[in-house]
């Protein structure tokens, strides 16, 4: 009997460079030897929409998709990057005195990080009494009741920027317009490449798929985050190699028993 | 949309949403009230979907497994009740086995008030049975093939299946004459491949939300003899088994639906080329 | 869960099942926690428009709250009942269409607004989305019927291509956000804590 | 004529269909009616269906003798010590475990899913294409070597998008787009059916039949 499933050895593999990859660019982020990241103008753009959203006396809003509060699914990885960009924006509104409103998801189990958050956000920036716990709204169950509580909650209140970042499915092709409708600036990204294109065309900057995780790195300015850039193109250089030991192994008819390693 | 536009360019540029909205749901509705048999284009793969339902031989078995969503219905419903009336038309014995959730209700609607089988002279446990719903998955499709009896012992009002006289001897896949796949997951096309086509080698066609179609284009007509998808097909099949059904309706709104977007599409890049080579008022 | 799925002894299978279950237990009996922050939204919001109408607003909320809870509760079968799913059906079953339908005017607009000819990645963008929406229009396909094969090149070609990197590229990034949790490092929980 | 209560459920329906379509127009009353109706009706819901799945699947099995099934339920019941900011600290340990298995869920179903069988399908199509000697089939294949390639290439950011990367991220970004748009349009009719529907609900069978008996 082995100790590895047959069909996981690449799977392995993959994962163990990871490992040893984030392990050696934590040392050097951690020795501040890591070189600067490529920009991302959306990100510059967050500020640019808490100082509209002041100048317009409108709040700014922050939603991270109907189904964004995903814990403990495949998609997990986004529920963390956009309590990243949440604490981020809850810091930003607290400095300089911006309304904030946050669009929680449905999933009640994500409510307990999502104040956290925000509470934190305002700590640090020295200002914990301006939290107000009535910023953060539930809109009930599945993503289409959610829409349109967003919605009415740009019409009833305004929108000076919105920053959408998280999980989203057939959520965001209403709120974003409608917030750009409202004369919001919409600022935003998902990891679900089937929903960029809303984001694409609705946004006024957009974070295209993978520029989420970048952008979570380059908000926080932790070593551990900017060093997991970096790993992130370790990945992408073992992508590569697969392309090519596979057009290898194809080429020796051995193509579908390379990749069912 | 806050700032007013000044040139004629940039008006047409910046045109109300609300005007796009408005003639939308106008061009929508007329062919709602007053359908205007717009011409369809019949594709190959509807083509093949009715002769392999045609060229059955009378008392065939027909296995139809069935995974409708009523929020999609829609997009399906035309196919489904076109496929439905051709079955009942011939002489064939069909086993409709439902593997969605919503699928019990839908069929029981379609079958109770929509196409009657009795208006085709059809009996139930006779000429046709309905099982009831049970979530499949491909591993499940392949237990259906080899033992019907072990996924569904009974149908959908309780009957044991060895008290229901048409599926006497109607045990596994060798039974089966043809399987009409619907399904809403696109990659689920490869399930009937590998769990009928593949084992068994029987003809399979297929139903699914025009979204997947391209999916199933590279599958025929190597794999499966015909497919439908979404409702610009399911007008198609109407038209082909000549059974009228809600397909005309959606593809006369489908087509003038779209036209207002397309105006505004088309003003859009007018407006966007006037304000840049005639007022300059863009660069590059 | 890792080593359920690279080793193949039963006692990790089992765990993960263990777990599995485990957090949909979890998961459900917060459910009742969203409520406390509408409530909370819902009294500031009055507070803020002491209207009538704003009242009507918050009162038609806990009126249909109540009355799904009680029909949910009442009838033998509870939420599975025909009376229950009677009233979710022609409520919830038409606003979920309905909000569908809205999209597609919310997607034309938008389309307005960024399908013009201004760059490269523009006219991508935009011959991506026409050829493919006219391929799916019943009349072009008559009337130019080499649109049904471009449109599916471009659906099984460049939307393949172009997909896929930013799947991987995607995929790569949340598994260093997994590998960076497990590892301790993960400052945003950190915070959360 | 149709049954009174089919002619209730089609008016009911018929309203929360306008209360959707009238965001398009305004802000306006019907609106905000609908919209606090459904959140309200939908919290139920949730609420109904989530203690409906832990009363079957922890409550009563606990009482009939699956004793630990009282860790979920008691951990489940620690979130709401998060509504209480001195002992909201408690909240972090079930925040935790779901943490802890989503981790771990994904990393396992991302690498072969996500990854592996993503360059798997781009080596394999493409080598078929060659063995079969289809020469479009080749071309197209190839394409999408070349998009798979460079689209992955437009995701780098530790380096600036220059030279030879720079023109890869180029070619890679319009592969990138064509697919936003093809994206956008896939839904977009899809979108258009949901509206046709509805429509046609509300004319045809409200309307039409029920109200009017045709």
């Amino acid at each position: 009997m082995y100790i590895i499933k047959t069909g996981t050895y690449l799977d392995l593999s993959l994962l163990v460079i990871l490992i040893i990859a984030m392990y050696y660019y934590n040392k050097i982020a951690l020795a501040g030897k890591l070189p600067p990241l490529r920009k991302i103008p959306a990100i510059e753009a967050i500020t640019e929409g808490v100082g509209k959203s002041i100048e317009e006396n409108k709040p700014v809003h922050y939603a991270m998709g109907a189904s964004g509060g995903q814990l403990y699914s495949q998609l997990v990885s986004m529920t963390i990057v956009a309590l990243a960009f949440l604490h981020y924006i809850a810091r930003l509104c607290a400095k300089y005195g911006a309304k904030l409103i946050v669009h929680m998801p449905y999933q009640a189990e994500s409510i307990p990080l999502i104040e956290a958050m925000v509470r934190d956000g305002y700590k640090v920036e020295g200002k914990p009494e301006l939290f107000d716990i009535s910023c953060l709204r539930y809109h009930g169950y599945g993503a289409l009741t959610w829409t349109q509580s967003v919605t009415a909650s740009y019409d009833a209140e305004g929108v000076g920027l919105n920053l959408s970042i998280g999980i989203f499915y057939s959520d965001c092709p209403i709120s974003l317009e409608m917030a750009k409708i409202k004369g919001g600036l919409n600022v935003g990204g998902t990891g679900r490449w089937i929903m960029v294109y809303a984001f694409a065309m609705m946004c006024d900057y957009v974070f295209l798929g993978q520029e989420i995780y970048t952008a979570g790195a380059i908000i926080s300015q932790n070593p551990y985050l900017l060093s997991g850039v970096f790993v992130e193109e370790v990945g992408k250089y073992y992508s590569y190699i697969l392309l090519i030991l596979g057009f290898i192994a194809a080429a020796l008819g051995a193509g579908a028993a390379f990749f069912a390693l | 949309m806050s700032e007013k536009p000044t040139t004629f360019w940039e008006k047409i540029g910046k045109i109300d949403y609300r005007w796009l909205y408005a003639l939308s749901l106008i061009f929508t509705i007329i062919p709602i009230i007053q359908p205007l048999g717009l011409p369809i284009q019949v594709s190959e793969g509807t083509i093949g979907y009715f002769n392999a339902i045609d060229k059955l031989k009378p008392g065939s078995v027909v296995a139809v497994s069935f995974g409708a969503s009523l929020a999609l219905l829609d997009e399906q419903e035309a196919q489904y009740l076109a496929t439905w009336k051709m079955l009942f038309q011939r002489e064939l014995k069909v086993i409709f086995y439902c593997t969605y959730a919503d699928s019990p209700l839908i069929i029981q609607k379609h079958l109770g008030s929509v196409v009657k089988p009795e208006n085709y002279g059809k009996k139930y446990g006779v000429d046709y049975v309905v099982l009831p719903y049970a979530p499949l998955g491909e591993a499940g499709e392949a237990s259906f093939a080899q033992n019907i009896r072990g996924v569904y012992p009974n149908d959908i009002y309780g009957t044991p299946l060895d008290q229901i006289p048409m599926m006497k001897n109607i045990n596994d896949q060798s039974a089966i004459d043809l399987v009409i796949f619907m399904y809403t997951s696109c990659t689920d096309v490869e399930w009937p491949i590998r769990q009928w086509v593949v084992p068994y080698k029987k003809p399979v066609i297929v139903a699914t939300l025009g979204c997947c179609g391209p999916m199933a284009v590279p599958y025929y007509p190597t794999q499966i003899q015909g497919f439908l998808s979404g409702s610009g097909m399911g007008t198609e099949i109407e038209i082909v088994s000549k059974n009228p059904g809600p397909g005309a309706m959606m593809s006369d709104a489908k087509n003038l639906g779209i036209l207002p977007f397309i105006l505004f599409f088309i003003l859009g890049n007018i407006s966007y080329l006037g304000r840049r080579f005639v007022t300059k008022e863009v660069k590059k | 869960m890792i080593l359920s799925y690279f080793t193949p002894f039963e006692v990790f299978a089992q765990f993960k099942g263990i777990a599995t279950n485990w957090v949909v237990i979890i998961s459900a009996v917060t459910v009742a926690m969203g409520l406390v922050y509408m409530t909370n939204a819902q009294i500031k919001m009055y507070q803020r428009n002491r209207t009538p109408l704003q009242l009507a607003y918050v009162l038609t909320t806990y009126f249909f709250f109540f009355a799904f809870l009680i029909s949910g509760l009442a009838y033998p079968g509870d939420i599975n009942s025909r009376e229950y799913q009677w009233w979710f059906q022609n409520i919830y079953g038409n606003v979920g269409a309905t909000v569908y339908a809205v999209m597609f005017f919310t997607l034309a607009s938008s389309a307005y607004r960024t399908f013009v000819v201004s760059s490269i990645e523009a006219v991508a963008l935009l011959l991506g989305g026409m050829l493919y929406t006219l391929r799916q229009i019943p009349l072009f396909q008559v009337y130019i019927p080499w649109i049904v094969p471009l449109g599916e090149w471009v659906l099984l070609v460049p939307n393949t291509a172009g997909g896929r990197g930013a799947v991987v590229a995607a995929a790569l990034a949340a598994l260093v956000v997994g590998i960076r949790t497990l590892w301790g490092k993960e400052v945003t929980l950190e915070v959360a804590s | 004529m149709a049954a009174f209560i089919d002619i209730l459920g089609g008016l009911v329906g018929t309203f929360f269909i306008i209360s959707v379509l009238s965001m398009l127009w305004k802000d306006n009353p019907i609106f905000r009616i609908g919209q606090q109706a459904i959140i309200g009706a939908t919290i139920a819901h949730y609420i109904l269906l989530n203690f409906k799945s832990a009363l079957n699947n922890a409550v009563l099995p606990m009482l009939s003798g699956n004793f630990w099934l009282f860790i979920p339920l008691f951990l489940g019941v620690l979130m709401y010590t998060r509504l209480k900011n001195e002992i909201a600290w408690i909240a972090r340990y079930p925040t935790s475990v779901l943490v802890g298995i989503g981790t771990g869920v994904m990393i396992a179903g991302t690498m072969r899913g996500q990854i592996i069988d993503q360059m798997k399908n781009t080596v394999l199509d493409f080598s078929k294409s060659i063995a079969s000697g289809d020469s479009m089939g080749i071309f197209n294949y190839l394409l999408i070597v070349i998009g798979v390639v460079t689209s992955i290439s437009f995701f780098t950011f530790t380096r600036e998008h220059k030279g030879l990367l720079g023109a890869s991220a180029k070619i890679g970004r319009i592969f990138l787009m064509i697919s936003l748009g093809a994206n956008w349009s896939g839904e977009l009719v899809w979108y258009l059916t949901q509206l046709i529907g509805r429509l046609s609900w509300i004319i045809n069978t409200v309307i039409k039949t029920m109200l009017l008996g045709g």
